[in-house]
């Protein structure tokens, strides 16, 4: 375990989650989501927990954006808040 | 003690509960048949609770334990002195109501009477479970199994009145059934024990005093209630919108009945001379009742309506039972005692004829009263019978309680309560007797009507109820042994046996 | 700091639990509450990931366990990082996913009934 | 075979929702006749399993021969063998019950889909039940949230949006639970409630543990529907297709709060929360405030399945509050309290079914004369309105009663007095209803004594409706007069020794 990419991952991570939530565009968010998983993958990995970050990566990052960018699809993207 | 087992409190009880599902299902068409099921009921209870009255008069005590309810707690009957009586006085009577209650519901066609039927059952079945209970558990399940029977009956007629009559009784007796549910839990914890005792269970517990003072209050709130004392009685005037055989039965016998059967339960067989003198709070109750006594008689005297006038006049003669127990000496609850049968076959004939008058004429109220004696004089000569018998003149039933009441109050060296009683019988008078007086020897005002009495199945009743209260005016003893069993119950809760 | 560094997965898994549980009740677009949901649930997952780690411990795998059996004894646990919380978090990852399909299949059904998908706008509509 | 039984409940269940949807796209009514059989099954399972359990004692099943605390462990005691058949006979009977509802209210081409998710809610229910593991009872957990989600947005208008919002609670109820799991594993390394139940004495003072009993009451409560947690209950009882409010109204919270049990008792001991964190205290207090709340706004609801939400949520403080006395009248009253209650919610959902199902009523204001219409299921309805205002001998007379035995013995005069005002409370709100179906022919047509009865023609609910409904009305009735043997075989044990 590296505690300096540790940090910076997690650093990243925070920004992204904020940034997922902030965001007016639905689409942009759901993107952005998809992107959080993947850095929380790569901060697994680097964890030792390579099962679980191979589980997020394709799930997490994968299946559930696909759902969000396929919900998006059938809604509407824009968000007031 | 010598105890029998034996199943025939159970059989009392669950009789008309088992008639109350076939009048239930039979359909409303067949009159007859619904009817002859409420008979053969009635009848078969009667012939139960009689065939218990040789045991319980050799001294002997029935007790029946069911499956167990709750740890250590059992559903129990046992039939003792006090108990025989009161199951005696409600079956006996269920059998006369029944045929008043058949002319009455015939006669004005009511509605809903398979419901009203059903709930009669109920009650009295509800009614014996509380006569016959053995512990105070038991006797709770069957009070609020009376209360809830009796609901239907109170909101019979299904208007505003009797729904806002429903809702006050609700009110009330709910309330009183928590208080009396808590006191019940409390005493369970306490002692341990919830059996009834002749001359109390809570004796040599180790309760702190104010717990049993607080206990006390509790428990004679929870059964005042439904006795009507003052001030919680509102709901009672306020029930006399049900049908007639209902305030008859279940306001002058059963409910109100049970609740004064509580207190006496409750004071002589809880908690027992011995503690309610170390409590300190005999003539505390004693003063309270008291105050109903006469205020109540007040009320009945400024009530023009008869059914209302009654009912403030039930309040007030069940106080009596109460202040005789709550007095503690031996005459005093054998008058108190005997009180229990004697007004209620007084009080019954009293709303048996209320009914007949209504049922015939459609009259309320007192005041349309003048001259009514001769178009129904056999309706209004019992009337007057029994008022006499209210008032306590002898050769009536009433003058043998009430002359052991205030033998019991000498026997207490309270002589306030003397005074007390006197001044309640003068009221009596004062009440009963101008509507025998407006009935007789006041000219209505298109002159005198002619013969015209109520149906047989009204008049009958009424004549046997006021024969009766004569009967055992004369011989207190005629058949059910009502004064021996009173006599009786007395002496074991003195001797704490 | 060496207290904050070293717990700062623990900081960092409050902070995001903060972000999530913010989204879910301030937002109202139903989608932003379940871009919150997804956080708040990722966050537990992280904390179940650092429970497990330890310094100097390694992915919890046998080395050359193919080829030939390794003697147990020559195992040492303290090298290898706990691998039950992980695997815990396979199911937890799935569940989630799961509850965010429902969710979001919940929110489609929701914008074919009322066409919007704003909290407020879908309450205006109920009342 | 018998000690195959407890993993036959879930087995059964799970094998036939998979099934279900396939043999659905074929013919469509079927779905229900298959769910019924495996239902069916599952209660006979349930029924072995209490049996097998009260003759040999505790079953320890372990799954696919792993012992604990490596292997996931399904442990049957006698609480949860009566918890279990409990739901399996409630269920077995909702859904005889829900047959014509369901049809009525759901569009044909869902009725696989529901079927299936309904076998997969009562699946959940049992496992949480049976579980002995708490990861595996989180698993269990999310599975019947989700099974809910999904019945409940099948409702009527509006149920969308309570779904949703129980997705969001829902969730954040389950994620709490989790944490509080892993602050356990942290402290512990174990996953198996007996192990941490050995293991946690040693353990009391440390921060960790704290943390995790506050994230399993927030969680648990959350599921429970536990004020102030509740926010989700009332929406999604109202909204939700009436067979679901009658299968989840019982079951559901009623599952939760034997975990809540479960978790105090014999993950914790009982002792951690009343004497190392006032946990008891502040759950009593919790418990109270929500009987009260939960009255009080049953008062105010016109809605039926609305006021039965809300008594729902006054009644799951009893339950907890039993807990929370920490004494043994207290805990038995609690049980016994899940039982009394499950008969008669259920009943009650199930009348209010049947009432909505045959006269689309839901307004108590225009149920006038309809102990007319549907004189059967009224009747039923009055003997649970009874057990809910604590008339004996129905069941909830008997769990009030030891409840107040509790709180006495215990000394909290207040918490008897809100049992006791709370029971008032509901002889309010039940009365009303009883007053405006059967006494109120008259209401405001003036008149006195005696007149004509309007006739109304009978319009009872179909028989395979109506039985199920009056067999809980049985039931009530009969957990109430054997409270006794369900206490003596079943719940007494779950009181720690040396507890008063």
């Amino acid at each position: 375990m590296i505690w300096p990419l540790d940090f910076i991952l997690l650093i990243i991570i925070l920004i992204l989650s904020v940034a997922a939530i902030t965001v007016r565009d639905l689409l942009s968010a759901a993107i952005i989501l998809g992107g959080f998983s993947f850095m929380m993958a790569l901060l697994w990995t680097e964890m030792g927990a390579v099962d679980v970050a191979i589980t997020e990566a394709s799930v997490g990052a994968g299946v559930s954006t696909v759902f969000f960018v396929a919900a998006l699809h059938h809604t509407n993207r824009r968000s007031k808040d | 003690m010598n105890t029998v087992v034996s199943i025939k409190p159970l059989l009392a009880v669950l009789v008309s509960l088992v008639g109350a599902f076939f009048i239930l299902f039979t359909s409303s068409k067949r009159q007859n048949l619904r009817e002859s099921w409420t008979f053969i009921a009635a009848f078969i209870k009667f012939g139960i609770v009689l065939s218990m009255m040789p045991v319980i008069l050799h001294g002997k005590v029935i007790k029946l334990t069911l499956l167990e309810i709750a740890p250590g707690l059992s559903l129990m009957f046992k039939v003792d002195f006090l108990g025989i009586i009161f199951g005696l006085v409600a079956s006996g009577l269920w059998i006369v109501t029944s045929l008043y209650s058949i002319g009455y519901m015939r006669g004005l066609k009511e509605h809903a009477q398979n419901r009203y039927f059903f709930a009669f059952a109920l009650c009295l079945s509800a009614t014996m479970g509380i006569a016959f209970a053995g512990n105070l558990l038991t006797f709770y399940v069957f009070y609020e199994m009376l209360t809830i029977s009796t609901y239907p009956l109170v909101t019979h007629n299904e208007d505003e009145e009797a729904v806002k009559a429903g809702r006050k009784y609700l009110t009330y007796t709910l309330s009183a059934g928590v208080l009396l549910l808590f006191a019940i839990a409390a005493t369970y914890l306490y002692a341990g024990t919830l059996e009834f005792m002749p001359g109390g269970f809570l004796n040599g517990h180790n309760i702190p005093i104010g717990v049993l003072q607080f206990l006390l209050v509790a428990f004679l709130i929870g059964c005042g209630v439904k006795a009507g004392v003052m001030p919680f009685h509102a709901w009672l005037p306020s029930a006399m919108v049900a049908p007639t055989p209902v305030s008859a039965l279940l306001h002058a016998v059963a409910v109100v009945k049970a609740g004064v059967f509580g207190c006496v339960r409750i004071i002589a067989y809880v908690f027992g001379p011995v503690v309610l003198k170390d409590i300190h709070m005999w003539l505390i109750v004693a003063y309270f009742v008291s105050f109903t006594i006469i205020v109540s008689s007040l009320f009945a005297l400024a009530s023009d309506n008869l059914k209302r006038r009654l009912a403030f006049s039930t309040i007030s003669q069940l106080s009596y039972i109460i202040l005789g127990a709550a007095l503690l000496s031996k005459a005093s609850l054998t008058g108190s005692i005997l009180h229990i049968p004697n007004h209620a076959y007084m009080k019954i004939t009293l709303f048996f004829c209320a009914g007949a008058i209504f049922v015939k004429t459609g009259k309320k109220n007192i005041s349309e009263l003048d001259g009514i004696g001769w178009q129904m004089p056999i309706t209004m000569g019992a009337f007057t019978l029994v008022s006499f018998g209210m008032v306590g003149i002898p050769p009536l039933c009433g003058f043998i309680s009430k002359w052991y009441l205030c033998l019991g109050t000498l026997q207490a060296r309270e002589f306030f309560f003397l005074f007390v009683l006197l001044t309640s019988a003068v009221l009596n008078a004062a009440y009963f007797f101008p509507i025998v007086y407006a009935a007789f020897f006041r000219q209505p005002a298109g002159g005198r009507p002619a013969f015209n009495e109520a149906s047989l199945p009204l008049v009958i009743p009424l004549s046997i109820t006021a024969v009766m209260a004569v009967i055992f005016g004369i011989f207190p003893n005629f058949t059910f042994h009502f004064f021996d069993l009173a006599r009786n119950a007395a002496t074991t809760i003195i001797a704490g046996m | 700091m060496e207290f904050f560094l070293g717990k700062f997965n623990y900081w960092v898994y409050i902070a995001m639990m903060m972000i999530g549980f913010y989204a879910m009740i301030a937002k109202h677009n139903l989608v932003k509450k379940i871009i919150g949901m997804n956080i708040f649930q990722t966050a537990i997952i992280l904390f179940y990931v650092s429970i497990g780690t330890k310094k100097g411990g390694t992915i919890p795998i046998l080395e050359g366990a193919g080829h030939h059996a390794v003697a147990p004894e020559s195992i040492n646990v303290a090298h290898y990082i706990n691998p039950l919380p992980h695997v815990l978090m396979l199911t937890a990852i799935v569940v989630g996913v799961s509850v965010t399909g429902v969710a979001l299949a919940l929110i489609i059904l929701i914008y074919k009934r009322y066409n919007t998908v704003e909290e407020d706008e879908i309450l205006r509509q109920l009342s | 075979m018998i000690h195959q039984a407890p993993i036959l409940t879930i087995a059964t269940l799970l094998l036939t929702a998979f099934w279900v949807p396939i043999i659905g796209m074929f013919k469509k009514e079927s779905a229900y006749y298959i769910a019924l059989a495996a239902i069916f099954i599952a209660f006979a399972a349930a029924c072995g399993t209490l049996y097998s359990v009260l003759l040999h004692g505790p079953i320890h099943y372990h799954m696919g021969g792993w012992p604990p605390p490596w292997g996931i462990e399904f442990v049957i005691d006698y609480l949860n063998a009566g918890v279990l058949v409990l739901i399996a006979l409630i269920s077995f009977l909702t859904t005889i019950s829900a047959k014509k509802s369901v049809e009525q209210e759901i569009n044909r081409d869902k009725w696989p889909a529901f079927w299936s998710l309904y076998l997969l809610l009562i699946m959940s229910l049992m496992g949480m039940t049976e579980t002995g593991d708490m990861f595996n009872m989180y698993v269990y957990l999310e599975v019947s949230s989700l099974t809910a989600y999904g019945l409940i947005a099948m409702g009527e208008d509006g149920a969308l949006i309570a779904s949703f919002n129980y997705v969001i609670l829902g969730s954040v109820g389950a994620s709490f639970y989790l944490l509080g799991v892993g602050y356990l594993y942290i402290v512990t390394g174990s996953l198996n409630m007996a192990d941490l139940y050995r293991l946690m004495p040693g353990l009391y003072h440390s921060k960790v543990v704290f943390t995790a009993f506050a994230f399993f009451m927030v969680g648990i409560g959350i599921k429970m529907g536990l004020f102030p947690l509740h926010v989700w209950l009332p929406d999604a009882y109202t909204r939700a297709p009436s067979a679901i409010s009658a299968l989840i109204a019982p079951t559901m919270t009623k599952v939760s709060a034997y975990v809540l049990f479960r978790i105090i008792l014999s993950v914790f001991h009982i002792q951690f929360s009343t004497m190392i964190i006032p946990a008891a205290k502040l759950l009593m207090w919790i418990a109270a405030v929500g009987i009260i709340y939960g009255s009080i706004m049953a008062i105010a609801q016109k809605d039926i399945k609305r006021m039965l939400a809300y008594s729902s949520i006054s009644q799951i403080g009893y339950i907890v509050l039993g807990l929370a006395l920490a004494n043994r009248m207290g805990l038995i009253g609690g049980a016994l309290h899940i039982f009394s209650h499950a008969f008669a919610k259920g009943c009650l959902f199930m009348v209010a079914m049947a009432i909505v199902y045959k006269t689309g009523i839901r307004n108590i204001d225009e149920f006038k004369d309809l102990n007319k219409k549907m004189p059967f299921t009224m009747a039923a309805f009055c003997v649970a309105a009874l057990s809910m205002v604590g008339v004996p001998p129905t069941a909830g007379f008997f769990s009030k009663w030891y409840l107040v035995l509790g709180t006495i013995s215990g000394r909290h005069w207040l918490m008897t007095a809100v049992i006791l005002a709370s029971s008032l409370l509901n002889a309010i709100y039940f009365f009303r209803i009883i007053e405006k179906t059967y006494f109120s022919s008259f209401l405001g047509g003036g008149g006195h004594g005696h007149h004509k009865t309007p006739t109304v023609v009978m319009t009872e609910a179909p028989a395979m409706m109506v039985i199920p409904i009056l067999l809980m009305a049985v039931g009530i009735l009969a957990v109430g007069l054997f409270n006794f043997q369900i206490i003596h075989h079943l719940l007494q044990f779950i009181v720690p020794g040396g507890l008063a």
